[in-house]
């Protein structure tokens, strides 16, 4: 269901070469080594590597859910029962085997009061979590251990997505007892185990230094993993981490050959625009790297209550005056223009939107539309629009003003610090402003539950106060539907009555680029935000070198 | 007497010298320390010592411009120290002070013709015409041509300087003028000529003059009485012939052996003090001059010496007498 | 000279109070919820409120600031909301080398500037005086960051003498040393020279003169190390500037210090970092401040300190 | 840098007004250019840029803020420089050349204004500690301790994440954090001067404490005022590229030479015009403040005027 | 005796603003061995000038002409290392200002020593026991301890005490005193007087003693040399010129002095100021001021007169009196 190029080096079907190791440049510090709480990308790259999930990914880019730590899985035909059979193989770094408990220790931890975990929403539908999270209660009935292999799952509703969930960093086998030695630091009361630094998870590599400078991270000889040679996993002896915030300097290490790959460990874009376009001018990096559409979708929002842009004819302009394609272009090409809010990767996309729900760039119509809604020369319309503050985004937020400058609307840009745009917009009070949502795993629930169903079950998404009952009814049916074909159905319609109300202008699809050397091999561009360490390896050159 | 102009009793300004942690006052700076004196409308007092021996702060005292530390400062029977701001104020019209340094006493960005109107126009007295003609009034009278009014203080020469700083004081028709070392930064040949000025106004307005100097001769010249300080206390005071024909002091009378004379003929014996002015802040027991004065006995160095009349109107405090 | 000590640290005190109270009131200003940049975008708004509570975000301003106050005298900075570490470890990580960037910065400006402050007394209004004057007035119009930006594409990436940044051996020092030296050279030039031909005016070198001293020896044992005096004060007030200062080369040369971290800080709303750095930075500057002054002693015997 | 550093002699009590000669004014002028010449180059560069500034629409050769369709190529970078832009465009596909002409006004502006609210703020504080002293003194004296002991560039960094990136807010950072030099300065300098026999023969005709300071010691402290705050501007420059280059300066799109260069960092790798040419703007800029201050220094230092 | 040093025809021109000014005009004198001669002059004569111009201490751009013949050699004509070996050996100077003429930054000892690391070739632990002995030659009490101090804690007489010492460490053949009591009380300028003059007698040195004290002059010196505005008008044996002086400006100087005994008369001061160097007027430079000025005052200026033995006078007065015109 991607576009994604094949990557060169992936289709060298030679068997991996074992031993070596590369080093990697992150523009930003990781925030968290929990996995309860790593939630940005960052944090996910290294957790991923530490943590082994209940279930994953299939390696080489796809969304189709696979075994991991459970072998195998049972579900109730009402869909409200999950029964996971876990391997007995796997070790924590300590020794300490793998158990249920593991797992069910990890739930508590996401879903405890006390946590601010951000995965915590994805869980509550578990028989008894709702209160537990809430504080109300000191066990979650819902989960159990019906041996020390056997993990099974109670929901209140059928909650279709249950698996993409748990393929998420948040529920990773943890080690209770481990969590017993280090614990109890009451450094915060927020986390009663670990400090951000500390791992003992059962991946395939160890950590084995950290600081604000640099992580290390060494490979785990025991783990149990292997590939289809039987060979086991990592091939890696070492991944060494820099952290070093200036993007140039780290395209350049790259350049240099001192890097092996850029990646998720780049952030959203893969490489970082300042270089992207003499990267991409020469030949020798332009065959390095390759691309892919994104399940993420960057949108101009429009307040549906607050603000001109209450006014219906106001959103429609604003839709046909923004010409996307110039925008794309300002972005290196590096987008396809959206024009509904899911990405083509994300079933419930709709390939052919009705016309009423459709905007060209049109900046006449535009004109007409705002005089229409009673604006002109004398009566001019002026908007607050509001983003954060980060170079990209003022590039858009500046090309996005002087078009809309072209069609008589001025803005007026509020760039602030992300902490204080997430306010205004999540509260409901921005008339208009720049985001972008990014998939936790490909399911239409994740964009369009979270992000118009009003109100959605205590989330602030909605930034745009969007209120449709009618949509919000299609919404809730698909959520919790087994019925897939139903729910795809549900989605569309959501889709296209949500275009025709107009509150937000869907601007591009992210296209993601890395850039790999070609000593490497085994790389992909995975779905999900990491980057699959595991499955890396070297030329032999490069292993001796 | 009756026209007794001013009369200072028991002045004392103490410096506190802070230390420590907290700043606290861990002693004094003895600047000024019981000084007693009356002075008559029309006179002149002289008053010489050696540098830091008080003479400045003594001056300064007495018109506020430093706040005393205790002492009762009558001019014309009313206390200064006691009064408010407002009444000081006003004051201030009676008492004026001439400084040292023609250079640093007159504001480089005030004209002439604004230097000497500022305190009118401070008093509130003339109308702005009036002003502008006394400005040439006071300018022909310090002896300087009245057209220099509109010029600044950086093009004239130090005597003309000090001529325009003795008519500021005169600008608001003073009884007292605190003079203090007014010619020490001239030199000899344009001293004289200050000196003959100040003379003159003395005498065409009957003004009283406190002359702070450490020039002997040209406080012999200029004062009636003579008070010799010593680290901040009085040594000796007396009408100037008196004094110089006949000083009673140790210490009056090494500081007058000490002037040279112009004239390679004249030799006198010359007493020649051993070491320094002790420091202010740590005083000698009794007789503050008993470390330095040849005739120190035990008693010098005991208590301290009462401040005696000795002769008529001839003070000094020395065990001696 | 001790009770000097003292009295400083006291006033240092109450200046590191005012800054607590300052900091305060603006982080608290800020329009934005910290629990939210916590839990992240996606957590539901049960859980942003129960951290909220827990952080103690709801109680009123003034127990929130006694409250840290009073971790603050236990020695307490705190904890990190976004990297769950205690402020006090974070920071000291990064203080190295942020002291190491300063320090590296401050001796470059030494190097290039004392040298060429005592060229320029020593050959005054000629031409060599001009052309140092003239090109150190053009680097101190240069923005540092600016300065920066160029010297590490050319010295770094095309012609690779140089690590592309990042913290590490001294040959990562260099180029970002250089950096400030170039740009703050100038100030050391400037004062070296007039306070040089300031002292060369003065009355004991023309006694040292008249003992018949030859000019190097005047210049070196009677004028310099008079003039160095306020050089000394100015490359205190110059180093604990730099402390907060090298921010702006901290993330052109990727160097993870405290200006780094302050400045992530307060992208993401992390107070009791922002306040930990703020109160740690300006404890430098005052320190710093109080060992010059005591340096100042040291080369001019006429300072007492009372 | 954002150095609030500025030494700054303290002025004597004589100014040093030229001695009138018989020389006619053209011959002072030319003397005194070559006595000062980089007081002249200085004001000449100054002047320039107020003329650039204020007559901005007649020397910028398009709209500072127009996003050309020629000025980006397809690959989305910008066009190096031509005929049309003559210094080539940004990464949004605007004119350099215009947006550091419309540039100048906000340098200028934000360096000017908060010279002014520096001096001003300063200098009533400086006036008022130094001249009342005692308990006004001491609180203030550590009021301005906070202020240069402050982080200045975090202070700047968190007051506009609070307040929002706009010219007034810069402004407002730079005029509320950038006194605590000038006010240690003109504090040292009251105290000095009201010992001068000259205030001291103001206090003696029986002035009030206010019309000696607002009469006799302000006018004096206007050499230091003069020199501190010209190179003041040019540091303030400084700091509004540096709050830009960190993301919290001027609101696009008005341009301002910081945030150009912020833009180009976008861009410099492979459109170097886009760093170079902003940079110079503001190195010159900087550079003509800095002559104009120190040559003022120069030329109010009595021992440079012979008379 | 013979002259241990003969300035013949000194001109000194400053440079300011590419024009010289003349500062000090055709100045010839003479001191004799062991002979004390006192310069007086009003502020600004250039006193300071010409004493400085015979250390060759004047900055490069002066113009000095004429010869400075110290012992035979003209000092003008020395290299500047060999000039350095003049200074601070053969003649020493003392300065005006106690307070700012020793440097702050090193201690006493190592001040005194100095001179004589550089003239006497000595160690400087050699140095430091002889600036102590020297210390205590200049009546310093606790010489060992003040040695280790620095200028600020010593008061002003002290410190021109040590001024003096440093002046005194080679031993030189002619001392420059340039005002050197200026600065101090009475009771500490008679301290220092005589010390000087005991100083002098005991190593037999000339010195040539600057001052604007008439008392002091006739108090300390053999011979007398007025100067006024940058030239010498009139020199002789101290008793003549105090006694007998035939300058209009000698006489007035002395009229204008309050006396400290005798009748208290009215002064009587010269008129005017002193004329600044920009604007020197022509032919005698006293003319302006002078009581007795004729026609060609204002426009010639007078040569020196010999009056009575050794007695100059630069006076047009004088001219007419006696013919025999001394050159
Ligand atoms: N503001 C002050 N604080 C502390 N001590 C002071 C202050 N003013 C003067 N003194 C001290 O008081 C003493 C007397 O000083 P004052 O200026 O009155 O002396 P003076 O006789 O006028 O000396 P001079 O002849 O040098 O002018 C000195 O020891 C001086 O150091
Ligand atoms: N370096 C210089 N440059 C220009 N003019 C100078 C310089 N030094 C001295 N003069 C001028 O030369 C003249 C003589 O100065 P000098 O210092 O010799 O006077 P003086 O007789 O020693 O006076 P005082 O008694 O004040 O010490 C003065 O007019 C002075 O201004
Ligand atoms: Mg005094
Ligand atoms: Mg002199
Ligand atoms: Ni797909």
């Amino acid at each position: 269901s991607t576009n994604s190029t094949t990557p060169g080096t992936t289709s060298t079907s030679a068997k991996p070469n074992e031993g070596g190791q590369i080093n990697l440049d992150f523009i930003q510090n990781i925030r968290d080594l929990d996995p309860a709480l790593a939630y940005d990308t960052q944090s996910g790259e290294v957790v991923d590597q530490l943590y082994d999930q209940l279930v994953t990914w299939a390696p080489g880019g796809s969304s189709k859910v696979v075994p991991m730590v459970a072998k195998s899985w049972d579900v109730s035909k009402d869909g409200l029962t999950y029964t996971f059979h876990l391997r007995n193989d796997v070790k924590f770094w300590n020794g300490d085997p793998v158990t249920a408990q593991s797992f069910i220790t990890e739930f508590y931890r996401v879903l405890s009061p006390n946590m601010g975990s951000g995965g915590a929403g994805f869980f509550t539908d578990i028989v008894g979590a709702a209160d537990y999270n809430a504080g109300k209660s000191k066990t979650i009935s819902g989960l159990s251990a019906s041996d020390k292999y056997t993990l099974v799952i109670h929901l209140v509703k059928p909650e279709p997505f249950l698996l993409d969930a748990l393929t998420m960093n948040f529920i990773s086998a943890v080690d209770p007892k481990y969590i017993e030695s280090v614990g109890n630091h009451q450094l915060y009361a927020k986390n009663p185990a670990f400090d951000s630094t500390k791992a003992m998870g059962s991946g395939p590599f160890e950590l084995n230094t950290i600081n604000p400078n640099q992580i290390i991270l060494t490979k785990n000889p025991n783990y149990w993993r292997t590939d289809s040679y039987g060979q086991k996993l990592p091939y890696l002896d070492k991944v060494t981490i820099n952290i070093s915030t200036n993007d140039v300097t780290d395209t350049e290490h790259f350049e240099q050959g001192q890097t092996a790959w850029i990646g998720w460990n780049f952030g959203g874009d893969g490489i970082p625009s300042d270089e992207y376009p003499t990267f991409m001018a020469n030949p020798k990096y332009k065959a390095m790297t390759s691309t892919k559409v994104m399940n993420s979708v960057w949108y101009v929002g429009m307040n549906m209550k607050v603000g001109p842009t209450a006014n219906p004819l106001v959103r429609q302009a604003i839709m046909y005056g923004i010409n996307k394609k110039a925008i794309i272009q300002l972005m290196n090409g590096r987008g396809q223009v959206a024009n509904q809010p899911l990405p083509p990767g994300v079933p419930g996309y709709v390939k052919n939107l009705p016309a009423d729900a459709t905007y060209t760039y049109n900046p006449t119509k535009a004109k007409q539309l705002l005089k229409q809604a009673g604006y002109s020369t004398s009566h001019p319309l002026t908007i607050d629009y509001y983003d954060q503050n980060s170079p990209d985004s003022v590039k858009i937020d500046t090309a996005i003003q002087a078009q809309l400058a072209k069609i008589g609307i001025k803005l007026n840009l509020h760039l602030t610090s992300w902490a204080t745009f997430l306010d205004k917009a999540e509260s409901g009070q921005a008339d208009m402003f720049w985001l972008g949502w990014i998939q936790d795993f490909p399911d239409a629930s994740d964009f369009l539950n979270t992000l118009f169903n009003f109100p959605a079950e205590g989330a602030v998404n909605d930034s745009t106060n969007y209120n449709n009952p009618q949509v919000n009814a299609w919404l809730n049916d698909a959520e919790y539907s087994t019925n897939q074909a139903q729910r795809i159905q549900d989605y569309e319609k959501a889709t296209i009555q949500i275009m025709k109300d107009a509150p937000w202008d869907p601007m591009y699809y992210d296209v993601f680029t890395s850039a790999v050397q070609p000593w490497v091999h085994g790389f992909y561009i995975p779905d999900v935000q990491e980057d699959p360490i595991e499955w890396v390896w070297l030329d032999k050159s490069h292993i001796q070198g | 007497m009756s026209d007794t102009l001013l009369q200072v009793q028991e002045l004392t300004k103490y410096f506190p010298i802070k230390q420590g942690v907290f700043r606290r006052t861990v002693g004094h700076v003895r600047a000024v320390d019981g000084v007693t004196f009356e002075l008559r409308q029309g006179q002149t007092l002289g008053v010489v010592g050696e540098s830091g021996c008080g003479k400045s702060t003594m001056g300064r005292s007495i018109l506020r411009l430093i706040e005393p530390t205790s002492g009762v400062v009558e001019f014309e029977g009313k206390n200064v120290i006691k009064m408010s701001r407002g009444q000081m104020r006003a004051m201030r019209r009676e008492m004026q002070i001439v400084f040292q340094d023609p250079y640093a006493s007159l504001n480089p960005r005030f004209s002439i013709q604004q230097t000497l109107m500022e305190p009118m126009v401070i008093h509130g007295l003339y109308t702005p015409a009036e002003r502008a003609k006394r400005v040439r009034e006071l300018l022909e009278r310090v002896g300087l041509d009245p057209d220099y009014a509109k010029r600044y203080p950086h093009e004239f020469s130090g005597g003309q300087r000090q001529r325009i700083g003795i008519a500021r004081a005169l600008a608001v028709n003073p009884k007292l003028i605190m003079l203090d070392e007014p010619v020490a930064a001239l030199d000899v040949s344009v001293q004289s000529q200050v000196l003959n000025l100040l003379e003159d106004l003395q005498q065409e307005y009957n003004l009283t003059y406190i002359f702070v100097a450490h020039d002997l001769s040209v406080v012999r010249h200029i004062s009636d009485q003579i008070m010799v300080l010593y680290l901040g206390k009085m040594a000796e005071l007396a009408d100037s012939d008196e004094l110089f024909h006949d000083p009673l002091h140790p210490y009056t009378r090494a500081l007058l052996s000490a002037v040279p004379i112009p004239d390679p003929d004249v030799k006198r014996e010359r007493i020649i003090l051993q070491g320094d002015l002790p420091s202010p802040a740590n005083p000698p027991t009794g007789c503050v001059f008993h470390t330095r004065c040849p005739m120190a006995t035990d008693v010098c160095k005991q208590k301290r010496p009462e401040w005696k009349e000795v002769k008529p109107n001839h003070h000094v405090a020395c065990h001696l007498y | 000279m001790f009770a000097y000590i003292v009295r400083r640290l006291g006033s240092t005190l109450v200046v590191l109070f005012g800054i607590t109270i300052v900091s305060f009131l603006l982080i608290y200003a800020i329009p934005a919820d910290p629990a939210r940049i916590i839990v992240g975008p996606k957590a539901p708004m049960s859980v942003v409120i129960a951290v909220r509570h827990q952080l103690g975000l709801d109680q009123p301003l003034y127990v929130q600031y006694w409250r840290y106050l009073v971790g603050l005298l236990h020695g307490n900075l705190g904890t990190s909301y976004t990297y769950n570490l205690p402020v006090s470890q974070m920071i000291l990580q990064r203080l190295w080398p942020t002291l190491e960037l300063a320090l590296g910065c401050w001796i470059a400006e030494l190097i290039i500037g004392v040298p060429l402050g005592i060229y320029t007394a020593r050959h005054a209004r000629k031409l060599g005086d001009y052309v140092m004057s003239i090109l150190a007035l053009i680097f101190l119009a240069m923005p540092v960051f600016w300065l920066g930006l160029i010297l590490l594409y050319w010295f770094a990436f095309k012609i690779p003498i140089f690590p592309l940044g990042g913290f590490g051996g001294i040959q990562y020092l260099i180029l970002p040393s250089l950096t400030y030296g170039l740009t703050g050279a100038a100030f050391y030039i400037r004062l070296l020279k007039s306070q040089m031909l300031e002292v060369l005016s003065q009355d004991y070198v023309r006694t040292a003169r008249a003992k018949g001293a030859s000019e190097r020896r005047v210049t070196w044992r009677h004028v310099l190390r008079n003039a160095l005096i306020p050089v000394v004060t100015y490359g205190g007030v110059d180093f604990s500037y730099l402390i907060s200062g090298v921010v702006l080369i901290e993330s052109v040369f990727s160097w993870n210090g405290l200006g780094q971290l302050a400045y992530t800080a307060i992208q993401n709303l992390d107070t009791p970092v922002i306040l930990g750095t703020v109160l740690v930075v300006a404890v430098a500057v005052t320190l710093v401040n109080l060992i010059v002054d005591l340096i100042y002693g040291v080369i001019d015997p006429r300072i007492r300190y009372e | 840098m954002a150095m609030v550093h500025t030494e700054i002699p303290s002025m004597p009590p004589a100014p040093a007004t030229p001695a009138s000669t018989n020389k006619t004014f053209g011959q002072r002028l030319w003397k005194s250019m070559k006595d000062f010449p980089m007081l002249y180059i200085g004001a000449f560069i100054v002047l320039l840029m107020v003329v650039v500034a204020v007559f901005a629409p007649v020397f910028a050769p398009h709209n500072p803020d127009a996003v050309f369709s020629q000025g980006i190529t397809a690959q989305g970078t910008p066009v190096g420089p031509s005929k049309m832009f003559p210094l080539g465009t940004d990464g949004n596909g605007r004119d350099v050349l215009s947006r550091i002409i419309y540039g100048t006004r906000v340098s200028l502006t934000v360096g000017i204004v908060s010279a002014i609210i520096n001096l001003v703020v300063g200098t009533f504080v400086g006036l008022l500690a130094g001249f009342y002293g005692k308990w006004v003194d001491n609180v203030l004296m550590r009021v301005v301790d906070v202020v240069l002991a402050f982080p200045f560039l975090l202070l700047a960094m968190a007051m506009v994440s609070v307040l929002g990136p706009s010219m007034w807010n810069i402004l407002l950072v730079l005029g509320i954090t950038g006194w605590g030099t000038m006010a240690r300065l003109v504090r040292g300098q009251v105290l000095a001067m009201r010992e001068y026999e000259y205030v001291q023969a103001e206090r003696a005709l029986g002035a009030s404490g206010l019309r000696i300071m607002l009469r006799v010691i302000l006018p004096n402290l206007f050499g230091t005022a003069v020199v501190f705050s010209m190179l003041n501007v040019g540091n303030n420059i400084l700091t509004e590229a540096a709050l830009s280059f960190l993301g919290i300066g001027i609101q696009p799109p008005t341009p301002s030479w910081g945030n150009m260069i912020e833009g180009a960092m976008q861009t410099y790798q492979y459109a170097p015009w886009t760093i170079w040419f902003p940079g110079l703007a503001v190195i010159i800029a900087v550079l003509g403040f800095n002559l104009l201050g120190d040559g003022l220094r120069d030329i109010l230092d009595p021992r440079n005027t012979q008379h | 005796m013979g002259n241990i040093l003969e300035v013949r025809d000194l001109n000194i021109n400053f440079q300011i603003d590419e024009k010289y000014y003349s500062a000090v005009q055709n100045v010839s004198f003479h001191i004799a061995e062991g002979e004390t001669l006192g310069l007086v002059g009003e502020s600004g004569c250039g006193k300071s000038v010409t004493s400085l111009a015979i250390m060759r201490l004047l900055q490069e751009t002066t113009k000095v002409t004429g010869t400075i013949d110290f012992k035979g050699q003209n000092l003008l004509d020395l290299t500047e290392p060999q000039m350095r070996k003049v200074r601070g050996n053969d003649i020493a100077m003392i300065f005006q200002e106690p307070m700012t003429s020793l440097n702050p930054v090193y201690k006493i000892g190592t001040q005194i020593g100095e001179s004589l690391l550089l003239h006497k070739g000595m160690t400087v632990k050699q140095a430091q026991l002889k600036a102590i002995e020297l210390l205590k030659q200049v009546g310093i009490p606790r010489a060992e301890q003040i040695a280790n101090e620095y200028p600020h804690q010593l008061s002003g007489g002290m410190r021109q005490r040590v001024m003096i010492a440093i002046a005194m460490a080679c031993q030189p053949h002619l001392l420059i005193a340039d005002e050197p009591t200026t600065a101090l009380d009475v009771t500490i300028q008679a301290q220092i007087l005589d010390l000087m003059r005991k100083l002098t007698a005991d190593n037999k040195m000339s010195t040539l003693l600057i001052t604007h004290d008439l008392g002091v002059v006739a108090e300390m010196c053999d011979r007398v040399a007025v100067m006024y505005a940058g030239r010498i008008v009139e020199e002789g044996p101290v008793r003549t010129i105090f006694h007998n002086p035939q300058h209009p400006y000698t006489i007035g100087l002395l009229k204008s002095l309050p006396k400290i005994e005798g009748e208290r008369t009215r002064l009587q001061p010269i008129e005017g100021n002193v004329p600044s160097l920009r604007n020197m007027p022509a032919g005698c430079r006293f003319a302006p001021r002078c009581p007795h000025a004729m026609e060609v005052c204002r426009t010639e200026d007078p040569s020196p007169a010999l009056v009575e033995d050794a007695h100059e006078v630069r006076c047009w007065l004088h001219h007419e009196a006696r013919s025999e015109v001394h050159v």
